[in-house]
């Protein structure tokens, strides 16, 4: 009952957005219409409600992505106020109604126990997300718009073919052919193999590129670059979290029939490419956005690699999947708050934001530290435990190549950022723009930022549980 | 090999190669547009006479080969484009990578085991060749609209092996599938139309300003 | 809380909590620098020299102590051990971050509403905790933790001056090469915890019965990964960046201690690990003294006081490399009483280094302060005009010239001792190379000697070469100058009383590092104790009085300028440079590779305009091996951005080719 | 030991500024003059004690502190070493590093006392003197080396012995002439003698020690000289401990022995100084690394 609420509630705010006749309110909407939907996920996540069956019901993995989404909304929640405010001029009924429509088609999605029901959900996000990219309305925000919009609609409908292989292998195993999920897994082990492999790739490909796996990756720094901040940390955070819950939906049936070996040999090729493009696309990136959205794949590819390793690396990649989420928050929103008062994103305008934006700047650079995997972040926390668990499957090889990759990439996401929030003072800057930092514009990035550190230090008993629950659907023994 | 569906699939490829052949939009869109109102014939041979068939065969009908040439006709109308002038990779050239996809396609279509229903068919290949004839369209092409097209017979190849299917399947899915396809196309006209109010064209080689 | 309650690894626990409050507290207290300051320098203070008495029994101690907090997040505990190697360390580290926080009241300003006061003492808090934790962990990652931990904080702290281009540049280069260095140590301790079962140390004892390539692979990645962060040749290129960009009391510290830590990381590894092969020895000591003397001839050629210093940094942590390469070799090849004396000499030099580094980082720091330039051309003459620091840094620098009897003197005595010893004991071929290090290392302690009186020289002596030189006058703080006189103190007891700290070492710290050998024999070592003492006592009280009396019976009436030798108006300019002073020895010592660079504008026109000349001291490591190769990598990387050219064709072919690639690849998968 | 320590010092501070007579009477003799008398040394030094001194106004007490440790110096380091048959006061394993370490003291107190003057003269002189202790220093290392790996002893006081007369017909005879040699250059060098630096020239574009003192005056003056002919004796009677030890057995005769030899050493030094010209200041460093290279060849026939 609570799930169905968690899910017509933001349809039901986005209605009211619509009728709204007023600019100024309607943002107020967003803060409660996110309290509300986190306060009903806390509850859910408290009690298990999964039933078989059923269209919707939360698993371990559903109920742990709802809650990453729910929480990352949450928080952004309040900076909405404060950008809505910035841009008081600007019409906002399209986006705000998208925005409040976002975490509904999410929900769907952490819910759905069948997978045509998860890939409508999916498909959903990628058109309401869409206007939100498209809010600046320039050419370079039309072009991100268009290519994303393309790029992932091709992505969805491999996803599509990716669901009919799969239902259609179902058919040689003569078992009910229904997408649900659970009796997918009950009779995935009698599929057709050729049928199954093939439809693993297409969902592979297709929510891959949702996702952003190298190199179906390249909407995302177009995207994510000429998105407001906020959008940027929704996507980086939310959907792609969406996504991956996708792809380890196609993993738990692969793995149910049989085909772990196929699974870990694919997903560890596609992490590693994702982490090579990564590594080559941030050196000397300068563009701030564009950096974080190379960083958003490399971090896709981290948790794939997670889950290929298996063991205790699948626990890592459930963490990392929570960690990267909030850390991406504070990033692009901070970067948002940059971006604005410079009027630029390019590395060489944006520079010496320390002293005019300490408290962004400082969340900026903190979050960098973050991301990269410095102590006592979490991200350190969850990075070490994947490695961890590839020491323990023996990929010495590998993990020697994961941390090469991960230090090229610190030191090329080191060299923009660095400058950005150090760099000498920009008096022409300062004279340009009216943008002062506000505690609404603050405050998301800087909760999201204390929770990072939080978890690097303490991770609370249930959340550890909810880990290891969601890791024990997808694990494959190393 | 002479049943009606794989008549209708067999029409199907040879309007890929068509598509993929003809340089005038209004052509193109004609095309695509008799493709997908001859699939959308598919579900009736195929499955019993239920009112799912039947609304499955209509919502086809009327979408594919009604609506959407409607859109894009307006679309061209707006911009005033009449022909796909110089594609990225000549028509001939484009011509033969169908023919070598579409026969991979047979090759593939080949090392996956059929149902008995559906053995001698030509679901599978048809399926896979449009879907690569969309991908190649994508591919080549340099105008938004075709670029569209190319998107249309993706989904085209998608619901020729959906139509398979579509009595396994349980209705929302399927209503979702042509759901999200009007709404993608039409999501994706409005961005065209913003394209072109901003580039005052639909040639996507400009829209090359986010780079590295 | 009893004394006995207090000093041990309770003790320590306590410090963190210091450490940590007063870090957060600093923190918290925002832009308040009025607060912020006195309460960040007196935790540290408070907390460091708490720790220093905890510590100071453990390293005679046979039993390590351990504590273990529970900590779930990670799945391992927070294990910590305090045995005699961690207490080996934790004393200096203790003993200068104290000296560092009381040195700090005095040395920054800041102004009232700043949030730097704040954030430096959080940060110095951190730094100190983090080093704490270093060297107390059980587990590999709590090391890796609290290691990066302490990288990230010193790098903060060496970027306090961030507005300054050079500052950030160095900041960043740290960065780098720091996390470079990190990544081998994750390999290091993952590949290590994959042969033990578990990261924790305990377990590393396993390590033992490893086969020869993979304990070789492990060392490697140890020496890579450990010498990054102690300035090892040819990884050093961030320090001398780095330490003349901090503030003094930072580089202090991070010269005097935070580098050793890496030395640290590496012994606790060598405990772990099978005996090394004897050429591995070998090689370690021969880039030992080739860092000690690329460090030392870089020294003399810079002209900014505390590059300088960095450099001798490198020189020093270069002998102590050479030490612990001739006690591998001694060990493995079955030499113990050599082992004994390079691993007791090293070990030593590790202390002494820590406080003449910091002494003379501290000392400089006040030239600095007063002068308001790091270049040496612009000091000049300030013995004269802040007679306590100027003696302190002679002090200093005598010191670390290892002239007798101070401190430096005693670990080079050992560290030849050890030399001649293995010379002795071995055959032709290695005895050769011996007698070859022990005449090098002749060399390197000629070329300390003459850095270090032209780094006097030419900051203390002579007449001001600027104006603020002239004007520049003695602090009057107190605590300035009481940071300074501990580490001197500590520097003149090591001298006369060297059986003091040799007592301290020669007992469990030996037996662990040198399982074989009888401790505490003391036959070997050149006869310290009493005699000694009180001999050397004798003589620099002699020394000291006749000096003082002379000085001050001084006859007013005969004092007039220098002679010029002629010249009538011998002005400041004609003053022998810090340039001119090692242009000798570049022009017949050192290598091409290592002078600096010149860049001169000469114009040919009738009427020339003024004329540039400028010399640049860049690291030759740095600009001739590491720049090249990674500005290649980034082109090489740059060429791939071709990938993502805007095309949206371009990128659904990506797309296409992957389902292709893939749908291939599950055909043919088994 | 006591006895022994001060027969140490009385020899040290009576016959040093002998050896400096004898050599300016040699040199004096070969160039066909009568010459100053050989305690000539002793009355320049106490005319320099008596007098004032002037003292520049940029000097502070280091400048005072130079001549001190130059005197006391060479005192320490003679308690190390055997005086022919009157064996060292302190002897102790390793004391040869002591030895060498403590004319490190000594250097870097004159180095740093000229470079308290200021002036760009003694700031050359002390560059120089700092340089080429870099270079003399490793040579006298290897030649100390090489006498404790033959002796087995890493103490001064027993390590010549007789190893010169007992070996020079065995294998390491050749080590130990080429040893020799190089102590004998070692000794003009660090004693700022022809051909390295002559004592008596005042150009100060080309002297190394006597252009660091330029400054000293009167007592402080009279210190340094008294310093260096003490150090000239110390080194000199390493070189005559290694040449002509102590044979007799008979104390006296021995002591007799080793002042005359150290005697005849002044002579020779005179000789030499008359026999050569001062190398150019260039050519310096060629020939202490040559010394280098000359004794690590020693070492190296020694290990073969």
């Amino acid at each position: 009952m609570l799930l169905y609420a968690a899910i017509f509630l933001p349809f039901a705010a986005a209605l009211i957005a619509v009728l709204l006749p007023s600019d100024r309110l309607r943002p107020w909407l967003i803060p409660v219409t996110a309290l509300i939907h986190f306060s009903l996920v806390l509850q859910l996540t408290a009690t298990p409600t999964a039933s078989a069956g059923s269209l919707i019901g939360l698993d371990a993995l559903g109920r742990f992505i709802l809650f990453v989404v729910s929480l990352l909304y949450a928080a952004c929640s309040f900076y909405a106020l404060g950008y809505f405010r910035c841009h008081a001029d600007w019409e906002n009924r399209i986006f705000i109604t998208a925005l409040l429509t976002f975490p509904g088609a999410m929900t769907i999605a952490a819910a759905a126990q069948h997978l045509g029901l998860l890939w409508v959900a999916v498909e959903a996000t990628t058109l309401l997300s869409a206007p939100m990219i498209y809010y600046n309305r320039n050419r370079f925000s039309i072009e991100a718009t268009w290519k994303y919009l393309l790029l992932c609609s091709v992505g969805i409908a491999l996803a599509m073919l990716g669901i009919l292989f799969v239902g259609y292998a179902g058919l040689h195993g003569g078992g009910e052919q229904e997408l649900l999920l659970d009796r997918m897994l009950a009779s995935a082990p009698l599929y057709s193999k050729p049928w199954l492999r093939a439809g693993f790739v297409f969902l592979l490909v297709g929510f891959g590129t949702k996702m952003g796996l190298a190199p179906l990756h390249t909407w995302k720094p177009d995207a994510y670059g000429e998105a407001p901040g906020l959008v940027g940390g929704l996507l980086a955070g939310g959907l792609t979290s969406v996504a991956f819950l996708a792809i380890l939906r196609s993993v738990q049936i692969m793995i149910a029939a049989g085909e772990q070996a196929l699974v870990r040999q694919m997903l560890l090729a596609l992490g590693v490419l994702s982490l090579v493009f990564a590594a080559i696309f941030v050196i000397r990136q300068r563009d701030i956005k564009r950096m974080l959205a190379y960083s958003s794949v490399e971090h896709m590819g981290i948790l794939v690699i997670g889950v290929a390793v298996g063991g205790v690396a699948t626990y890592g990649a459930m963490f990392h999947v929570l960690n990267n989420a909030l850390t991406k928050g504070v990033l692009f929103m901070t970067a948002g708050n940059i971006h604005r008062y410079y009027g630029s994103k390019r590395m060489c305008e944006t520079q010496g934001a320390l002293t005019v934006l300490p408290y962004s700047a400082s969340l900026f650079l903190a979050g960098f530290l973050a991301i990269t995997g410095s102590p006592p972040f979490a991200p350190f926390m969850s990075e070490f435990t994947i490695l961890r668990g590839m020491f323990a499957g023996g990929h010495l090889a590998l993990s020697a190549v994961f941390i090469g990759l991960l230090v090229v990439i610190f030191i090329g996401m080191g060299g923009t950022v660095l400058p950005v929030a150090m760099g000498p003072h920009m008096e022409e800057a300062e004279e340009a723009t009216d943008y002062r930092e506000t505690p609404l514009t603050v405050a998301s990035p800087l909760l999201l930022l204390a929770a990072v550190l939080c978890l690097g230090i303490y991770l609370p008993e249930p959340l550890r549980l909810m880990f290891t629950e969601a890791a024990k659907l997808v694990e494959v023994a190393p | 090999m002479n049943t009606p569906p794989n008549l209708i699939l067999l029409f199907v490829i040879l309007f890929n190669f068509f598509i993929l052949g003809t340089s005038r939009l209004a052509t193109c869109i004609r095309s695509v547009a008799l493709q997908g109102a001859l699939l959308s014939l598919l579900p009736l041979f195929l499955h019993t006479s239920t009112f799912h068939t039947y609304l499955l065969a209509g919502g086809a009908f009327i979408l594919k080969g009604l609506l959407m040439p409607w859109l894009l006709f307006r679309a061209i109308r707006q911009v005033r484009i009449r022909r796909e002038v110089e594609p990225r990779i000549g028509y001939i050239p484009t011509l033969l990578l169908g023919a070598l996809t579409t026969a991979g396609a047979f090759i593939f279509g080949d090392r996956l085991p059929l149902l008995p229903a559906h053995l001698h068919s030509l679901f599978i290949p048809a399926a896979l060749a449009t879907l690569a004839a969309g991908f190649l369209m994508l591919i080549t092409r340099r105008k938004a609209i075709t670029q569209v097209l190319g998107y249309l017979m993706f989904e085209n190849g998608i619901f020729i092996f959906g139509t398979l299917l579509a009595e396994a399947m349980p209705f929302m899915v399927e209503m979702g599938v042509l759901l999200d396809m009007l709404v993608a196309i039409f999501v994706m006209g409005i961005v065209m139309n913003h394209i072109n109010r901003e580039f005052s064209t639909l040639n996507t080689e400009q829209l090359s300003l986010l780079r590295e | 809380m009893t004394p006995t309650f207090f000093t041990n690894i309770n003790g320590l626990l306590l410090v963190l909590a210091v450490y940590l409050t007063g870090g957060l507290l600093c923190l918290i207290s925002g832009p308040r620098a009025r607060l912020a300051h006195p309460l960040g320098a007196a935790t540290a203070a408070i907390a460091s020299a708490l720790g220093f008495i905890a510590t100071l029994p453990a390293l005679s101690a046979v039993a390590p102590q351990h504590v273990a907090l529970s900590w779930p997040a990670a799945g391992v505990d927070l294990a910590l051990t305090l045995d005699p190697l961690a207490a080996f360390f934790l004393l200096p580290i203790f003993l200068l971050t104290f000296c560092g926080a009381l040195y700090a009241i005095d040395y920054l300003h800041f102004p009232d509403r700043s949030w730097r006061a704040g954030l430096h003492w959080f940060f110095y808090n951190s730094l100190g905790a983090s080093m704490t934790v270093v060297v107390l962990a059980a587990n590999g990652l709590v090391f890796l933790l609290a290691w990066e931990i302490m990288s990230l904080s010193s790098f903060f702290l060496v970027t306090h001056d961030y507005q300054e281009e050079k500052v950030r540049q160095a900041g960043w280069l740290y960065l780098v090469a720091t996390h470079i260095g990190a990544a081998f140590l994750f390999f290091l301790f993952f590949a290590a915890s994959r042969a033990a079962g578990s990261l924790d140390f305990a377990s590393f004892t396993a390590l033992r019965t490893l086969p020869a390539d993979s304990a070789l692979l492990l060392f490697f990645a140890a020496l890579i990964g450990f010498g990054a962060k102690a300035g090892l040749f040819p990884m050093h290129v961030w320090l001398p960046d780095a330490h003349p960009a901090a503030p003094s009391h930072v580089s202090a510290l991070m010269s005097g201690v935070m580098i050793k830590t890496a030395l640290y990381g590496l012994l606790r590894m060598l405990t772990f690990l099978p005996p090394i092969p004897g050429w591995i020895g070998i090689a370690v000591a021969i880039l030992g003294i080739i860092g000690a003397l690329f460090g030392i001839a870089m020294a003399a050629t810079q002209t900014d006081i505390k590059r300088s210093l960095a450099y001798s940094t490198v020189e020093n942590i270069g002998i102590i490399f050479l030490g612990f390469g001739l006690w591998l070799f001694c060990l493995a090849t079955g030499h113990e009483a050599a082992a004994f004396l390079a691993l007791i000499g090293a070990l030593l030099h590790i202390w002494n280094h820590s406080l003449f580094k910091g002494l003379l980082f501290l000392g400089a720091g006040s030239l600095v302060h007063a002068t308001g330039s790091r270049e040496l051309s612009a000091m000049g003459g300030l013995l004269r005009r802040m007679p306590l620091t100027g003696s302190l840094l002679f002090f200093g620098g005598a010191a670390i010239s290892a002239l007798p009897p101070l401190n430096g003197f005693i670990s080079e005595w050992l560290l030849y001792l050890s030399l001649f010893k293995a010379g002795q004991d071995t055959l032709a071929g290695t005895a050769v190379l011996f007698m070859l290090l022990a005449i090098l290392l002749a060399l390197v302690s000629g070329l300390v000697m003459l850095v270090m009186t032209r780094l006097l020289g030419v900051a203390l002596q002579g007449e001001p070469r600027s104006q603020a030189a002239a004007t520049a006058h003695e602090s009057s703080a107190v605590l300035l100058i009481a940071a300074m006189l501990i580490p001197a103190g500590l520097c003149l007891l090591v001298g006369i009383a060297p059986q003091l700290p040799l007592q301290l070492i020669n007992g469990p710290l030996i037996a662990m590092l040198l399982p074989n050998f009888a401790a505490a024999d003391t036959t070997l070592l050149p006869p310290f104790g009493p005699a000694w003492s009180f001999t050397m006592l004798v003589a620099l009280a002699l020394l000291a009085i006749i000096v003082t009396v002379r000085t001050v019976r001084r006859r007013a009436a005969g004092r007039i300028g220098t002679w010029g030798c002629g010249y009538l108006k011998p002005d400041t300019r004609m003053a022998y440079t810090a340039g001119s002073y090692s242009q000798f020895a570049q022009d017949t010592v050192f290598c091409s590779c290592i002078t600096p660079t010149a860049a001169s504008t000469r114009s040919a026109a009738l009427f020339p305009p003024a004329a540039q000349f400028r010399q640049e001291r860049l690291d030759p490591v740095l600009t001739r091996w590491f720049l090249p190769l990674f500005r290649k990598l980034a082109e090489q990387a740059y060429a791939f951005r071709r990938l993502q050219a805007g095309q949206l064709s371009i990128y659904v072919l990506y797309i296409f080719t992957t389902t292709i690639l893939l749908l291939g690849w599950s055909i043919m998968a088994p | 030991m006591f006895i022994r320590l001060l027969l140490h010092l009385l020899l040290l501070a009576g016959l040093s500024p002998l050896l400096i007579g004898v050599i300016t009477r040699t040199k004096a003799i070969i160039a066909g003059r009568r010459g100053a008398p050989l305690w000539q040394p002793y009355r320049d030094l106490g005319k320099l004690f008596r007098k004032d001194m002037v003292l520049s106004s940029t000097t502070t007490w280091v400048f005072r502190a130079g001549p001190v440790v130059g005197i006391a110096v060479p005192l320490m380091a003679a308690l190390l070493i055997p005086f022919g048959a009157i064996g060292a006061p302190f002897s102790f394993s390793g004391d040869l590093v002591l030895f060498v370490y403590l004319f490190g003291l000594a250097r870097f107190f004159t180095v740093l006392a000229a470079l308290d003057t200021g002036s760009s003269f003694e700031g050359m002189g002390a560059a120089r003197e700092a340089t080429f202790s870099c270079l003399a220093e490793p040579t006298l290392f290897v030649a100390f080396i090489v006498l404790a790996r033959i002796s087995g002893s890493f103490t001064l006081d027993t390590m010549f012995g007789t190893l010169l007369a007992n070996n020079l017909q065995t294998v390491y005879g050749v080590s130990l002439v080429l040893t020799a040699i190089c102590l004998f250059i070692i000794m003009l060098a660090e004693n700022c003698r022809i051909p390295f630096d002559d004592p008596n020239t005042h150009l100060e574009l080309t002297m190394i020690h006597e252009v660091m003192v330029l400054d000293h005056s009167g007592p402080d003056f009279g210190l340094i000289l008294y310093g260096a002919a003490m150090k000239l004796m110390v080194m000199g009677t390493l070189v005559v401990n290694f040449v002509m030890p102590p044979a007799t057995g008979h104390l006296l005769l021995d002591a007799g022995l080793y002042v005359a030899a150290l005697l005849a050493l002044a002579a020779g030094i005179g000789l030499v100084e008359s026999g050569m010209a001062r190398l150019r200041l260039i050519k310096v460093p060629q020939l202490l690394i040559g010394t280098s290279l000359l004794s690590f060849f020693a070492l190296v026939l020694l290990l073969r």
